[in-house]
């Protein structure tokens, strides 16, 4: 078991933002994570990488370790990768230096090593170097290293989130909306590229995607959210065809480019 | 025991001088988001500018409290158009744009006293203003500014608190307060309304000038102190809030008085320094604070 | 490749040639020969700082339209130390090597002057004081420092003395925190102690700008002083003159001033609260005699100032002792007379004796490198203001002229001590 | 544009003999620089400008601790100018008071300093911007407050005497001497700042500075990194201020330390460049050197350096060293575009 949360819950003021969530996630799994806006598909996200602080009661197993109330860069030290909804790429870095910050835990000097300069050091930072070229040539950003993230179009600049998550190593990649205001196109592209990725590292992952396809294709199974709950849990099929989801989804007011969304999918 | 209540009388004088001009730098962040570290010097142009109509034009006392407000309300409006605009365009607060703000405010603070010095010299200025039989209040004797300076910061504080929260044009500023990108969007003028709270709270920082110089006296250094001050008065106050940008004044005034008295008092204004960073550290938001935007 | 090979005269090697002919011209410049040079470093940006500043310009620069000393023509550069020490040691360093100035004037406050004594003494520069006060400046026991105005050991202890004997020994202090102040307080109760056996009743510091002096106040007047010390610039003064009567403290406690007090904004900012307040300087322009008075005259014509304080007075005498000190000095000013050149200037600024200033006192130096030699002026005056606001007035209390060894008794430890220093 | 494509030439010959040089030895461009800067007291014209290259050293350890934190880290202090005081006094009042050697009471004055980087780094954990700004305000004026209103050191008086270092009978007595102490530390800040920032943790500097949500995410741990940067800035500031302390004529006042020095320090390193790892270095000497020549002009300086600020920070945000990083970026990419160069990837670190 590489994910598990037991009544994990986060209230914001009076609003139960998740609620009570039981949650496993086996290593190697493809995990889709569907539901509504405001479902608590982020809250989730940020409670499971540590940005938020989870209510009492709650529990949160990384790997058969309590990561309840870990700090986040100590549950990123445990294999957890994310990316975010906004994308959040450190825009006056350069690409490179992106990728370079994802790898920070691997980089193995300290700071007295690092002001010493020693040959190890400097062999650990070409290393490193090399190896984030490599990754940055596998997501096709190898030409733009040198230019600063703030410098790249929207869908590159979501490749190169993709990409500094990728540069950590991850055993779990939680993936927050990868394929938000991406062109149909670049939508496939990705989803060679997450495909790609999981058979050549065998990486767990979770995605929180709007755009249904992305998630039926690619995932074995999918968890749906409404109102911080869990409603269904299952293949994409038998999830497509239960009832509680579709009146999650279709049962209220929907907005004019939800629906469209959700008939995309 | 009879002391004590002096500390007390002086403490609560001091500390409304403090308070108004805190309401000024409280509009301001309520406002833009803005910690306005040039404000002192708007407040020592306020008080230069009010010296300038009495001796020139002669009008009353009042005349030049309104006169200093309308010019240095419009030198507001000319600083924010032609400098701080590109900044408050990228944003306030936390943003990369809001470093810049705060280094720039350093900047522009040095230069208008600079300026201040070019047009007016370096000598302090007695007001020429004359209000007659001070108050008593036990053993001290309060000159009338005290007053004058509590009245005015109340209606002050009561007429904006008002127009912030029953009027359409209130509401307007108080929406781009909390988000300028939406506000645009429902067709509010965001850059007038930006140039209206920094020219009202401008104006602000002149009538303090203004009612603080029979006290103070008015020369080109006389900012900064006081903008230190005001800045623990607004913090302790809960940033933001214009009730609270007085409270606050009063607490630093009596918290310094009071250490000052009993405390070493060569160390008077460490005192309120160390106010604002015990408060910052342990309630960030303040004694009256408003809540926090969540950012996450 | 030709034509782009013309634009690139920013290479480094015709960086450095260039550098190499400034500095040939720089050389060249520095040694035009018959030329005196003095550099001045002032507090500039004060009420009349602007002003006398320009008439020490002025007055130097007049020597030249009257055929110069000896035939040399006097070149004068002036420059703001604004009060800072670290600005001070900058300007005097770059006068004492670059300018390669024969006679350094400043600075207007001790704190800039304390450091600024450490450079010329290593330069070897004479330096002519106009107005700082603080007694450790010649305690350094620099040959190089000669001091125009009344140091503070003798102007503090005539003003405490005058206190002791006709008012009280019960005295309170707060200054302000520049060093000038501070000296004029602590030198003031030092005399009390060392003479009458009494330690401050109160003695503290306050900021500059300081806007509420009353907790001091108050906690002054529960200790119930026979007087109450303010020793702080003109706008602190009057603040705390003011404040003084609002807390309450009575009108039979006696307000003293330190030499601060004597600027013009201290009487005019503080209304009638000053009357009544004496304190101590070098000079009062009320003064009856006819030198001052035609002095006063000359102020008001020329720069606007009819009641020119001791700062004022004090430039004028600095610039009229230089004048004699550079008659009697035998200057050769060719390229590489320099330092001799600065020495001749020392040692016959050590044999002015006699220089009777504008305030009455007489100016006397000597050439031995201790403070009863370089302190020139022994005369302090006590003014009281007799009436306050724009109109003010003050009338002269007394002058007394100390032993030029007065105060020095229980030095010797902090002497050698400076003066071990100095040589570090 | 000729001018542009003058100084463009210049950097990319620059650049050139530098990854030539590095080729031989990373240390080897550091050498170099410590040749170059050798003889200096004997190029420089005279010695009141070697009293200003020894200002200008003092003032790079400064600015660039100050750009470490604040260009790099992200983090709003405005009271470094108390740290660099701290520094000042701790040296001052042990070398007089305690009479040790420069050599003791070097390493003393940053050790205090760290202390109090620290204490200003706590309020980082809660504070961001503004707020910042204010509390380290406020505990940078105090510091100066307490300083001018406590006897033991010195008051308004200023503390004077503090002796020249020295090896054995060897003393660093003049500003020619006392350049070959404070030229090898700047070069050796100068290289340790490079050394940092180029290295793990340098970038995990710049990723709290952009986002400490997403850096956090990525295992940087933004509260360690912050209090590392604070502890690096104020350990310059302490040897700015020892070096400070000593050098002729050994004097220290609380006056030089008022919020006017802050905003020096504040233009050097905006104008320099914010966060630009030369930022601190171009920043010092452009202003010390500016400051020098309009001394004349004393009545506008203030004037000068406000509008200076303001106008750097609207119109070139990331000062000097933002503009040649373009240059070097925009023909890097190009080049690389064209096959002239190699991906950056192959660059030394060093």
């Amino acid at each position: 078991m590489l994910l598990r949360t037991e009544n994990l819950s986060k209230h914001f003021g009076g609003l139960r933002a998740v609620d009570g969530i039981d949650f496993e996630l086996e290593e190697g799994e493809v995990r889709g994570l569907i539901g509504p806006n405001g479902s608590g598909k982020s809250t989730f996200f940020n409670l499971v990488s540590g940005i938020y602080r989870p209510d009492e009661g709650s529990r949160i197993r990384i790997g058969g370790q309590d990561t309840t109330h870990f700090e986040p860069h100590r549950i990123a030290a445990l294999g957890v990768a994310r990316t975010f909804q906004l994308l959040r790429v450190f825009s006056e870095m350069t690409v490179l230096e992106n990728l370079l910050v994802g790898h920070h835990l691997h980089v193995a000097y300290g700071p007295v090593a690092a002001v010493l300069g020693t040959r190890r050091m400097r062999n650990e930072e070409r290393r490193v170097r090399e190896e984030m070229m490599e990754l940055l040539a596998f997501i096709g950003l190898a030409d733009f290293a040198a230019m600063l993230a703030s410098e790249l179009s929207v869908g590159q600049r979501r490749l190169l989130a993709l990409g500094r998550a990728m540069a950590m190593r991850p055993r779990l990649l939680m993936l927050d909306e990868p394929a938000a205001g991406l062109s149909p196109v670049n939508v496939d592209n990705l989803l060679r590229i997450i495909v790609g990725l999981k058979e050549r590292y065998g990486l767990t992952v979770i995605i929180v995607e709007h755009i249904l396809r992305v998630v039926m294709d690619t995932c074995e199974k999918v968890t749906v959210l409404d109102h911080g709950q869990k409603i269904a849990e299952g293949t994409p099929d038998e999830v497509k065809t239960d009832h509680a989801v579709i009146e999650a989804y279709l049962g209220r007011e929907m907005e004019d480019d939800e629906v469209r969304r959700v008939l995309q999918g | 025991m009879d002391l004590l209540l002096d500390f007390i009388i002086v403490g609560l004088s001091i500390g409304i001088v403090y308070g108004l001009v805190a309401l000024g730098i409280s509009l301001i962040f309520s406002g833009l988001d803005i910690v306005h570290f040039a404000h002192g010097e708007v407040y020592m142009i306020g008080a230069f500018l009010g010296i300038a109509i009495v001796s020139i034009s002669g009008v009353p006392y009042f005349g030049a409290l309104v006169g200093a407000m309308i010019v240095t309300g419009a030198v507001g409006v000319v600083i924010e158009r032609v400098f701080y605009r590109r900044l408050t365009r990228g944003g306030g607060g936390y943003t990369v744009a809001g470093m810049g703000m705060i280094i720039c405010g350093f900047g522009m603070s040095v230069a208008l006293q600079n300026v201040a010095y070019l047009i007016w010299g370096a000598a302090p200025h007695p007001y020429p203003v004359s209000f007659g039989m001070p108050i008593f209040l036990g053993n001290i004797a309060l000159p009338k500014s005290y007053l004058y300076i509590l009245v005015s910061a109340l209606v002050l504080m009561a007429v904006l608190h008002t127009f912030l929260t029953r009027t359409k044009l209130g509401l307007a500023v108080r929406a781009v307060a909390y988000n300028k990108d939406t506000s645009y969007l429902m067709g509010v003028n965001v850059p007038a309304m930006i140039s209206l709270i920094f020219g009202v709270a401008c104006a602000m920082a002149a009538v303090a000038g203004v009612l603080i110089g029979p006290i103070n006296y008015v020369q080109i250094e006389m900012g900064y102190l006081m903008l230190l001050k005001a800045f623990a008065a607004a913090v302790v106050g809960g940033f933001g809030s214009l009730p609270g940008a007085l409270l606050g004044g009063v607490v630093v005034g009596l918290f310094e008085t009071l250490c000052a008295g009993y405390l070493i008092a060569s160390y008077k204004d460490i005192y309120a320094f160390l106010l604002l960073i015990t408060v910052l550290m342990v309630r960030p938001t303040g004694l009256l604070g408003i809540i926090v935007k969540v950012k996450a | 490749m030709n034509a782009v090979r013309k634009k690139e005269w920013l290479c480094p090697r015709n960086v450095v040639a260039g550098l190499a002919a400034g500095a040939m011209l720089a050389v060249a410049g520095a040694a035009s020969a018959g030329v005196i040079k003095i550099g001045a470093s002032l507090r500039m940006k004060t009420e009349t700082g602007e002003k006398y500043g320009q008439m020490v310009v002025d007055e130097l620069s007049a020597i030249n339209a009257a055929g110069g000393v000896n035939g040399h023509t006097i070149e004068i550069k002036l420059l703001n130390d604004e009060c800072k020490s670290d600005i001070g040691v900058a300007n005097a360093t770059k006068y004492a090597y670059q300018d390669n100035v024969h006679l350094f004037v400043g600075s207007t406050c001790s704190s800039v002057s304390l450091p600024i004594v450490d450079v010329i003494h290593k330069a070897g520069v004479p330096m002519l004081i106009p107005h700082s006060t603080n007694y450790k400046i010649t305690l350094k026991g620099s040959p190089w420092v000669f001091r125009v105005p009344i140091s503070s050991r003798f102007s503090a202890a005539a003003a405490a003395k005058y206190t002791a004997e006709n008012i009280g020994t019960k005295i309170a202090y707060i200054w302000a925190s520049d060093a000038a102040s501070q000296a004029d307080a602590q030198k003031f109760y030092e005399y009390i102690r060392n003479f009458h056996g009494e330690g401050p009743l109160y003695a503290e510091q306050f900021q500059e700008g300081e806007l509420d002096l009353r907790p001091h106040l108050l906690k002054i007047k529960a200790l119930q002083p026979e007087a109450l010390m303010i020793s702080a610039q003109s706008q602190d003064f009057a603040r705390g003159l003011v404040q003084s009567y609002e807390v309450g403290i009575p009108p039979s406690v006696k307000r003293i001033g330190g030499s601060a007090a004597s600027n013009r904004p201290a009487p005019i900012l503080a209304g009638d609260a000053i009357k009544g307040v004496f304190f101590h300087a070098a000079f009062s322009y009320v003064d009856p005699d006819p030198n001052a008075q035609a002095f006063v005259k000359m102020t008001t014509e020329r720069y606007g100032v009819p009641t020119p304080d001791h700062d004022f007075s004090q430039a004028w005498d600095l610039v009229q002792i230089a004048k004699r000190a550079l008659e009697r000095a035998n200057l050769t000013l060719s390229d590489d007379s320099l330092a001799a050149d600065r020495a001749a200037i020392r040692d016959a600024l050590a044999t002015i004796q006699g220089y009777k200033t504008l305030g009455g006192g007489v100016v006397d130096f000597c050439a031995d490198a201790t403070p009863e030699c370089r302190d020139g002026n022994k005369t302090p005056v006590l003014i009281e203001y007799t009436k306050g606001g724009e109109d003010y007035e003050l009338r002269v209390i007394g002058k007394t002229t100390f032993g030029a060894d007065f105060g020095l008794d229980g030095m010797q430890e902090e002497a050698a001590a400076l003066r071990k220093s100095l040589d570090n | 544009m000729a001018e542009q494509a003058a100084s463009l030439r210049f950097i990319d010959a620059t650049e050139r003999g530098l990854t030539r040089l590095r080729a031989v030895h990373p240390l080897a461009p550091w050498l170099v620089a410590f040749l170059l800067l050798a003889p200096l007291p004997w190029v420089l014209l005279n010695t009141y400008h070697v009293f200003l290259a020894n200002f200008i050293c003092v003032m790079i350890l400064l600015s660039v601790g100050l750009n470490i934190v604040k260009g790099f880290c992200g983090q709003v202090t405005v009271g470094h100018v108390g740290l660099y005081a701290i520094g000042a006094y701790t040296a001052a009042v042990m070398s007089v008071n305690f009479g040790m050697t420069f050599w003791m009471s070097l390493p003393i004055a940053v050790m205090v300093t760290l202390l109090a980087g620290a204490v200003v780094g706590i309020p980082s954990f809660r504070l961001e911007g503004a707020y910042l700004a204010l509390v380290t305000l406020g505990l940078g004026e105090s510091v100066r407050i307490f300083i001018s209103a406590t006897e033991y050191l010195g008051a308004t008086n200023g503390f004077s005497g503090i002796p020249a270092p020295r090896i054995g009978d060897f003393r660093f007595d003049t500003y020619q001497k006392y350049y070959y102490l404070v030229m090898p530390v700047m070069l050796l800040g100068v290289f340790f700042s490079f050394r940092i920032l180029r290295s793990r943790l340098g970038r995990g500097f710049m990723a709290v500075r952009e986002d400490p949500v997403a850096a956090a995410a990525a295992g940087v741990n933004v509260r360690g990194h912050k209090m590392i940067a604070f502890l690096i800035s104020a350990g310059y500031a302490g040897f700015a201020g020892a070096l400070y302390a000593h050098m002729i004529p050994g004097y220290l006042n609380p006056r030089n330390f008022t919020v006017i020095e802050m905003v020096t320090l504040l233009l050097m390193v905006v104008l320099g460049g914010l966060g630009h790892i030369w930022g601190g270095v171009i920043g010092a000497i452009i202003v010390t050197i500016v400051y020098d020549i309009t001394k004349d002009y004393y009545h506008y300086s203030l004037l000068l350096f406000g509008s200076v600020i303001v106008l750097t920070v609207l119109f070139m945000p990331k000062g000097i060293g933002g503009i040649i990083d373009r240059f070097i970026a925009t023909r890097r990419f190009i080049a690389i575009r064209e096959g002239r160069a190699t991906r950056p990837g192959s660059d030394d670190a060093a």
